[in-house]
């Protein structure tokens, strides 16, 4: 039941705050903090309640019948993994509800309804074990974001919702025809129609077709990742969705594809994914390298910020096929401090186009002797987006480095030149827009205080990720132990 | 009855091929009452008597008539038929009868492939059609019910309609 | 005692971060206070525990201090904890000692600039992350210190950031440095992929149980921690960012470019001085870099103008002698020098930013000239720290630390007699190069006006530095005899030269380049002119001046071909498959619709052949 | 013994024809009469299917087609009406507005 309410309240949360707003856009404002802040504070009890347990196993399920006769079935719960994920979800949702509060003015009863639908469909994914209701999730956060983007969005942003659209839609669309494969391939096994994950697992079929439906799987995760090649979406959508958009996108949305592999491709296809296990980890690699170096080239602030996820997300993808407790612990602890900082990047990026109205770097430039608060904590998280030790995502990406060079030497030396060429885009970063001389003579407010709060929270999360990660690592290494057995070979 | 359904067959395709070389719209239309009848003929030596009939009294009577009506309402003069005439180039037909005769081969291989069991001549009276009809046929009963009234209905629309309030309609409703 | 030496890292750390948050808004007094405060505390207390580590010494000779699992992931669980031993002891009081007398002197050296606690906030951390490299348990922590200072280094580079040179200053110092960073990254995984620990202590055990003596692996590990000690401490090849990072307050080139910080990749080889014992070429390679880069950098410092230019040089070259003394495995002597450097080259530094800020920040040295009236007390330290950099027999600490070190690779097995004659030759031209600083500097004809003149918080630094400049040569015997608690002694052999031999032929060397510097820049100036501008001189001039074309090498090989390959890339290559997808579609658009010709006759036709098509289809197929 | 191949040739033939028509001329009047012999033809050979299998349902459907031909003739024909009316022509390559 609590796990219900997880999804429930944005959206019960989401309707009222659109009703609302017909009287008062602040009192839909409350209403979504206050939802947000609710399932903040459920996922968090529920995590400190079972922390000592260990995270052995499934807890806390809900389970009602949908469709029984398909199999289908309203079923969810969580491991050490999803709840992470989770708390990653409504703590950026609480953040992208308050970055919005002055930005929006539009139609802000109908964003705001968005907002929360999105929310609820990403707890959706993290928490369903049914594969019908997955893919149900899964939609469910498309939608309202592809509208997000569409209605308050930037100058480009029909197009960049159509891209995003087009894009993960004919993904997933390739995901139900696995998901349909697998579920008829499990019928024909054991004549029991079903859509359950536990029911799925070690599903029997022939290794040309398990690596078909892998592939299916994976390519659906992949564009959502994003792997190279399947990225292009991603950059514009980054730019040109509201900042709470952008914060979501890179923050939780890209968090959906990781999650998908790590919860479906390796456990359901153990022998297909170790077989294409070098290919995604070339992919992972060949994504940071290429992400860093796109992200140098840019000169608009936001694209350079959505370039460098390209980046990091190639280590959670090369740590999650890696395959072993290190590196799957990296790619987790990766997924959450990128959640964070590059969150944090675009909630910086967005106040100061709040302020100067351009994004363009060459018309920037010397804003530090404006606002310093500003531009001194676009330098903490420009640092921590190259890995600085002592931030969070330094830990990730050193586990997963470090996992991954028990598989390939040559791939991990690779993505270690990935980390110093994030510092190319970083340093850049800062120093084009917050350094040098303040030629264009902006004189800006400096953080206000509801931003300095959103700012201070994420700093401190990543101070604490970065010195003691020990209670992320704890809560997931049962299930990175699970997945470590699962891989062949072991 | 061979020679019956030979001879009504022979008629009905003479006049359908001279119906589509008429360049006046009457005299094709009396050569299309003649295949029409010569169908219904047809239908009488296949033992269906109540379909011929009807085949005359809808068919050659009232749509026909419906046809003349509308033709001298339009009251196509001489230079609508030199015009039809120049376009009765042999030409025009080449492509035409290319593509037809092309899909009559291939329904006549198909025929001729399938193989048609012969069958005896019995005659199914509008008894049968009847019951067939209001039995199993009901509800297409009531469908062509309703599709006779949105005919109905169409037909008086578009006819009164004024002209000039279409065109501006149509101006800026386009 | 020895359990309050978490407070040594955290102190400085607390501070920076006050600084950072609340600086702006106080009053420069304060930020002074806390900002020299906080080095203070921890330098004191660092005397007060190596005077109980010196008196009751722990047991094994170290003491660790576990504050808490930093990471556990199953068998790999570095820790946040701390190591002292009489290694880590040495370099801690140096590094706290010298920083605190540089934070003395910046509180008057930075008065009156706008990013003032800024400033401090930024050195106060580079304090919290050096002492933490320094003491560090393990090598991931050590990582962790070594990126902070190198983090530090960056932003006090670039501390004037509305100039752009100096960011790019700043950038090229943390990138160049970074490089060095990814091989030693590596090196860590390697280490714990094959030993499956990186605690040092333990590592060093592993490896000496595990590998045979030259095997590969210890070979690859050790040469890999080599390319992050070259990076940052600015040798061959990846030297070309230090002379850039003079670009920074002259309090940070004191402290970071010169005393403290460049000389953690020598810590990192004395540290790890086991895995180079297995590693013999390596072992051979660091001598020979240091050798190179002593001889190379000397070069470059004869031709530059700018005077902290000259200096970084001259740091780049006396750390290139810590790296042969660490090559020939004179470990002890290479942390000796870096002591005596650390005092001189720091006080150099001092007296360089007295000068530079008496004259209106000018920084070349031709515009310079007869200071050595105007500016007495600069004038003096600056000798100190001169003589002592070009090693002036018998009163210097630099001639004693130098000497050792040039004895060490006469008399080691792992020494050879063209290493000898290599930090021979650097031994001239140290000589050379400082002492024409000194007489173009000092004497002369005044050409510049002096408009401020020092106070006592920034001369009161520089004495005490001068006279530890002096002193801490006459400490050679017992700082050997406590080096030897955590480091391998010399193993004597090689060429078996005698001492007197050795420290005649330096003394006599030390005298060629003071006699020619004297000859040529203050006897006759005219021959050092003709010299230069002689065609051999001017191809050599600008060859050097220009750092032996390093940078101009750099650039065409790895800068341009990343920045254009990412400015041509900017709008993503990827991008056009899909874009080009949208076009065909559109195109496609375009033809299909050729085909609504809006004629009845035209679509029946179709109609007729589709059908046909079809039916056709059925009968095939 | 029934004429059941020579039925449906001529149902084809008719069938055939009347596309022809529909191809060839340009008149909508005599394209809607090629129509009614289309409609016709596939008249025929459902009556000639009824008869074969001796089973009323052939003429049902006939029935049904008369119905829809009736019912499309007269809207047909009020569209010709209305089209001459406004451009004075039913030559079907000069109403061509529907051009994509």
């Amino acid at each position: 039941m609590m796990l219900a309410c997880l999804i429930l309240i944005p959206l019960a949360a989401g309707v009222l705050a659109w009703a609302a707003a017909r009287w008062s856009v602040t009192a839909a404002r409350w209403i979504a903090l206050l939802a947000m802040l609710a399932d903040f504070t459920l996922a968090l009890s529920l995590w400190i309640s079972h922390y000592h347990a260990g995270f052995a196993t499934w807890y806390a399920e809900t389970d009602w019948a949908w469709i029984p006769q398909l199999g289908i079935r309203f079923h969810l719960a969580v491991d050490g993994l999803s709840l992470l994920l989770l708390m990653l979800t409504f703590f950026l949702g609480t953040i992208s509800v308050l970055v919005s509060w002055r930005e929006i003015t539009e139609a802000a009863g109908f964003f705001h309804l968005n907002l929360l639908w999105i929310l609820a469909g990403i707890a959706g994914v993290f928490l369903a074990v049914n594969l019908f209701l997955f893919y149900f999730a899964w939609e469910l956060m498309l939608v309202p974001m592809y509208f997000l983007i569409a209605v308050w969005g930037h100058e480009n942003r029909t197009y960049a919702a159509v891209k995003f659209f087009i894009f993960t839609q004919l993904s997933g669309l390739l995901m139900l025809v696995a998901i349909l494969a697998l579920f008829f391939l499990h019928h024909h096994a054991t004549g029991v129609y079903s859509f359950e994950y536990q029911d799925l697992l070690g599903t029997a079929m022939s290794p040309g077709t398990e690596m078909w439906i892998m592939l299916g799987f994976f390519v659906a995760f992949a564009v959502k990742l994003p792997v190279v090649v399947l990225h292009t979406w991603l950059p514009d959508a980054h730019t040109e969705a509201p900042t709470a958009g952008s914060v979501i996108l890179a923050g939780l949305l890209l968090k959906t594809g990781a999650y998908g592999m790590l919860r479906f491709v390796l456990p359901l296809f153990p022998h297909a994914a170790s077989v294409f296990a070098p290919i995604a980890m070339a992919l992972g690699v060949a994504g940071i390298l290429y992400g860093a170096l796109l992200a140098f080239g840019q000169t608009d602030l936001k694209r350079l910020v959505a370039y460098t996820s390209v980046s990091h997300l190639g280590f959670v993808l090369l740590g999650i096929f890696a395959w072993n407790s290190l590196a799957l612990q990296g790619a987790v602890m990766t997924m959450i401090c990128h959640g964070i900082s590059t969150g944090a990047l675009f909630v910086l990026v967005g106040a100061l186009h709040e302020r100067i109205h351009t994004r363009e770097m060459d018309h920037m430039g010397g804003i530090w002797s404006t606002a310093p608060r500003l531009s001194g904590a676009a330098l903490f998280f420009a640092l921590a987006s190259l890995g600085l030790p002592g931030l969070g995502d330094f830990v990730g990406e050193f586990l997963v480095l470090l996992g991954a060079y028990q598989k390939s030497i040559v791939l991990t030396s690779l993505a270690a030149i990935g980390i110093l060429f994030a510092t190319f885009y970083a340093l850049r970063l800062v120093q084009r827009a917050f350094q040098g001389p303040n030629t264009r003579d902006w004189h800006i407010p400096d953080l206000v205080p509801r931003e300095g709060l959103v700012i201070g929270l994420m700093i401190a999360a990543l101070l604490w990720l970065g010195l003691y990660p020990r209670p992320i690592l704890d809560t997931f290494q049962q299930a990175a132990a699970r997945l470590e057995q699962l891989a062949p070979g072991k | 009855m061979t020679i019956v359904f030979y001879v009504s067959s022979a008629v009905a395709i003479a006049a359908t091929v001279l119906m589509l070389t008429r360049v006046r719209a009457v005299h094709a239309l009396l050569y299309l009452i003649v295949s029409l009848l010569a169908v219904a003929v047809i239908f009488y030596v296949l033992g269906a008597p109540f379909v011929a009939a009807l085949e005359l009294i809808i068919y050659a009577g009232a749509i026909m008539v419906l046809f003349v009506f509308v033709v001298m309402l339009l009251n196509l003069g001489e230079e609508t038929v030199r015009a039809e005439r120049a376009l009765l180039a042999p030409s025009m037909w080449i492509g035409p009868s290319v593509l037809a005769a092309i899909l009559l081969a291939e329904f006549i291989w198909m025929l001729a492939r399938g193989g048609v069991p012969p069958a005896q001549a019995v005659s199914i009276g509008p008894v049968e059609v009847g019951i067939s009809l209001f039995g199993p046929y009901l509800i297409g009963v009531e469908l062509t019910s309703m599709l006779l009234l949105g005919g109905l209905v169409g037909a008086y629309h578009l006819g009164s309609r004024k002209a000039p309030h279409t065109e501006v309609t149509h101006a800026t409703h386009p | 005692m020895l359990d309050l030496l978490w407070l040594v890292p955290a102190i400085p750390f607390a501070s920076a971060f006050v600084l950072a948050v609340f600086g702006p808004r106080m009053r420069s007094k304060a930020v002074a206070v806390l900002g020299a405060g906080a080095i203070a505390v921890p330098a004191v207390l660092m005397l007060l525990i190596a005077a109980a580590f010196v008196s009751a010494p722990p047991a094994g000779g170290a003491y660790t201090q576990v504050l808490w699992t930093w990471i556990g992931v199953g068998s790999f669980r570095p820790a946040i904890a701390f190591y002292l031993d009489a290694l880590s002891l040495v370099m801690v009081v140096v590094v706290t000692f010298v920083s605190f007398l540089i934070h003395v002197y910046s509180t008057e050296f930075m008065r009156g600039d706008e990013g003032y606690s800024r400033f401090f906030a930024y050195m106060n951390l580079f304090v919290a992350s050096m002492v933490t490299l320094l003491l560090a348990d393990n090598l991931l922590l050590l990582y962790l210190g070594w990126e902070g200072v190198g983090l530090c280094s960056y932003l006090l580079i670039g501390f004037w950031y509305q100039d752009p040179v100096n960011g790019l200053a700043g950038r090229k110092a943390f990138i160049v440095t970074r490089v060095g960073d990814t091989a030693m990254a590596v090196g860590l995984f390697l280490l714990f992929h094959s030993l499956g620990t990186l605690r040092i202590q333990d590592l060093l055990h592993t490896a000496s149980d595990q590998w045979q003596i030259g095997s590969p692996y210890a070979v690859a590990a050790a040469a890999l921690l080599l390319g992050g000690a070259v990076g940052k401490s600015a040798q061959l090849p990846l030297q070309t960012w230090l002379p850039d990072a003079m670009a920074g307050p002259t309090p940070t080139s004191a402290l970071i470019h010169a005393a403290t910080m460049v000389t953690a990749g020598v810590y990192l080889i004395a540290r790890t001085h086991g895995l180079y014992e297995l590693a013999p070429q390596v072992q051979l390679a660091v001598a020979v870099t240091g050798a190179a880069t002593l001889l190379m950098a000397g070069c470059s410092a004869l031709t530059q103008n700018d005077i902290k230019r000259v200096l970084a040089y001259s740091t780049i070259s006396q750390i290139g002698y810590m790296f042969f003394a660490l090559g020939v495995g004179a470990w002890g002597a290479a942390i000796f020098h870096f002591m005596t450097h650390a005092f001189f080259k720091a006080l150099l530094f001092l007296a360089a930013g007295v000068v530079i800020e008496a004259l209106h920040h000018e920084h070349n040295i031709f515009r310079m000239g007869g200071l050595r009236k105007e500016l007495p007390a600069a004038f003096w330290t600056f000798l100190i720290g001169g003589c002592a950099l070009a090693g002036l027999p018998l009163i210097t600490a630099g001639y004693y630390s130098k000497d050792l070190i040039l004895w060490s690779a006469a008399n080691s097995t792992a020494g050879t007699a063209g290493l000898w004659v290599a930090g021979i030759a650097g031994v001239v031209l140290t000589s050379l190069y400082t002492f024409r600083l000194i007489f173009v500097v000092f004497f002369g004809q005044p050409a510049t006006p002096v408009s401020h003149r020092p106070g006592p918080a920034m001369m009161i630094p520089a004495f005490v530095l001068a006279f530890l400049s002096i002193t801490a040569g006459f400490a050679t015997t017992p700082f050997a005899a406590f080096m030897a608690k955590a480091l391998p002694e010399l193993h004597e052999g090689g060429m078996g030269m005698s001492e007197v031999i050795n420290s005649t032929v330096a003394g006599l060397a030390f005298l060629a380049g003071l006699l020619v510097a004297w000859y040529a820049y203050l006897s006759n100036p005219a021959l050092g002119r003709a010299a230069a501008t002689s065609r051999v001189g001017r191809v050599l001039h600008r060859f050097w001046f220009s750092d032996w074309g390093m940078d101009w090498f750099y650039d065409r090989l790895f800068v341009w071909p990343v920045v254009w390959s990412a400015k041509a890339n900017k709008a993503d290559i990827v991008d056009s498959i899909y874009t080009g997808l949208t076009r065909l579609a559109a195109l496609c658009h375009r033809y299909f619709s050729l085909t609504e010709t809006g004629r009845l006759r035209w679509y029946a036709a179709w109609i007729a052949g589709g059908s046909a098509f079809a039916v056709a289809i059925a009968m095939f197929l | 013994m029934l004429p059941i191949r020579e039925s449906f040739i001529l149902a084809g033939i008719l069938f055939t024809l009347g596309v022809i028509g529909v191809l060839a001329r340009r008149n909508l009047v005599f394209i809607l009469m090629s129509i009614e012999v289309m409609l016709n033809a596939a008249g025929l050979a459902f009556v000639v299917a009824g008869a074969q299998w001796r089973q009323p349902d052939g003429q049902v459907v006939f029935l049904f087609i008369l119905a829809m031909a009736a019912a499309e003739l007269s809207v047909g024909l009020a569209l010709v009406l209305e089209l001459y009316r406004q451009y004075k022509t039913l030559d079907t390559d000069v109403l061509s507005r529907m051009r994509g």
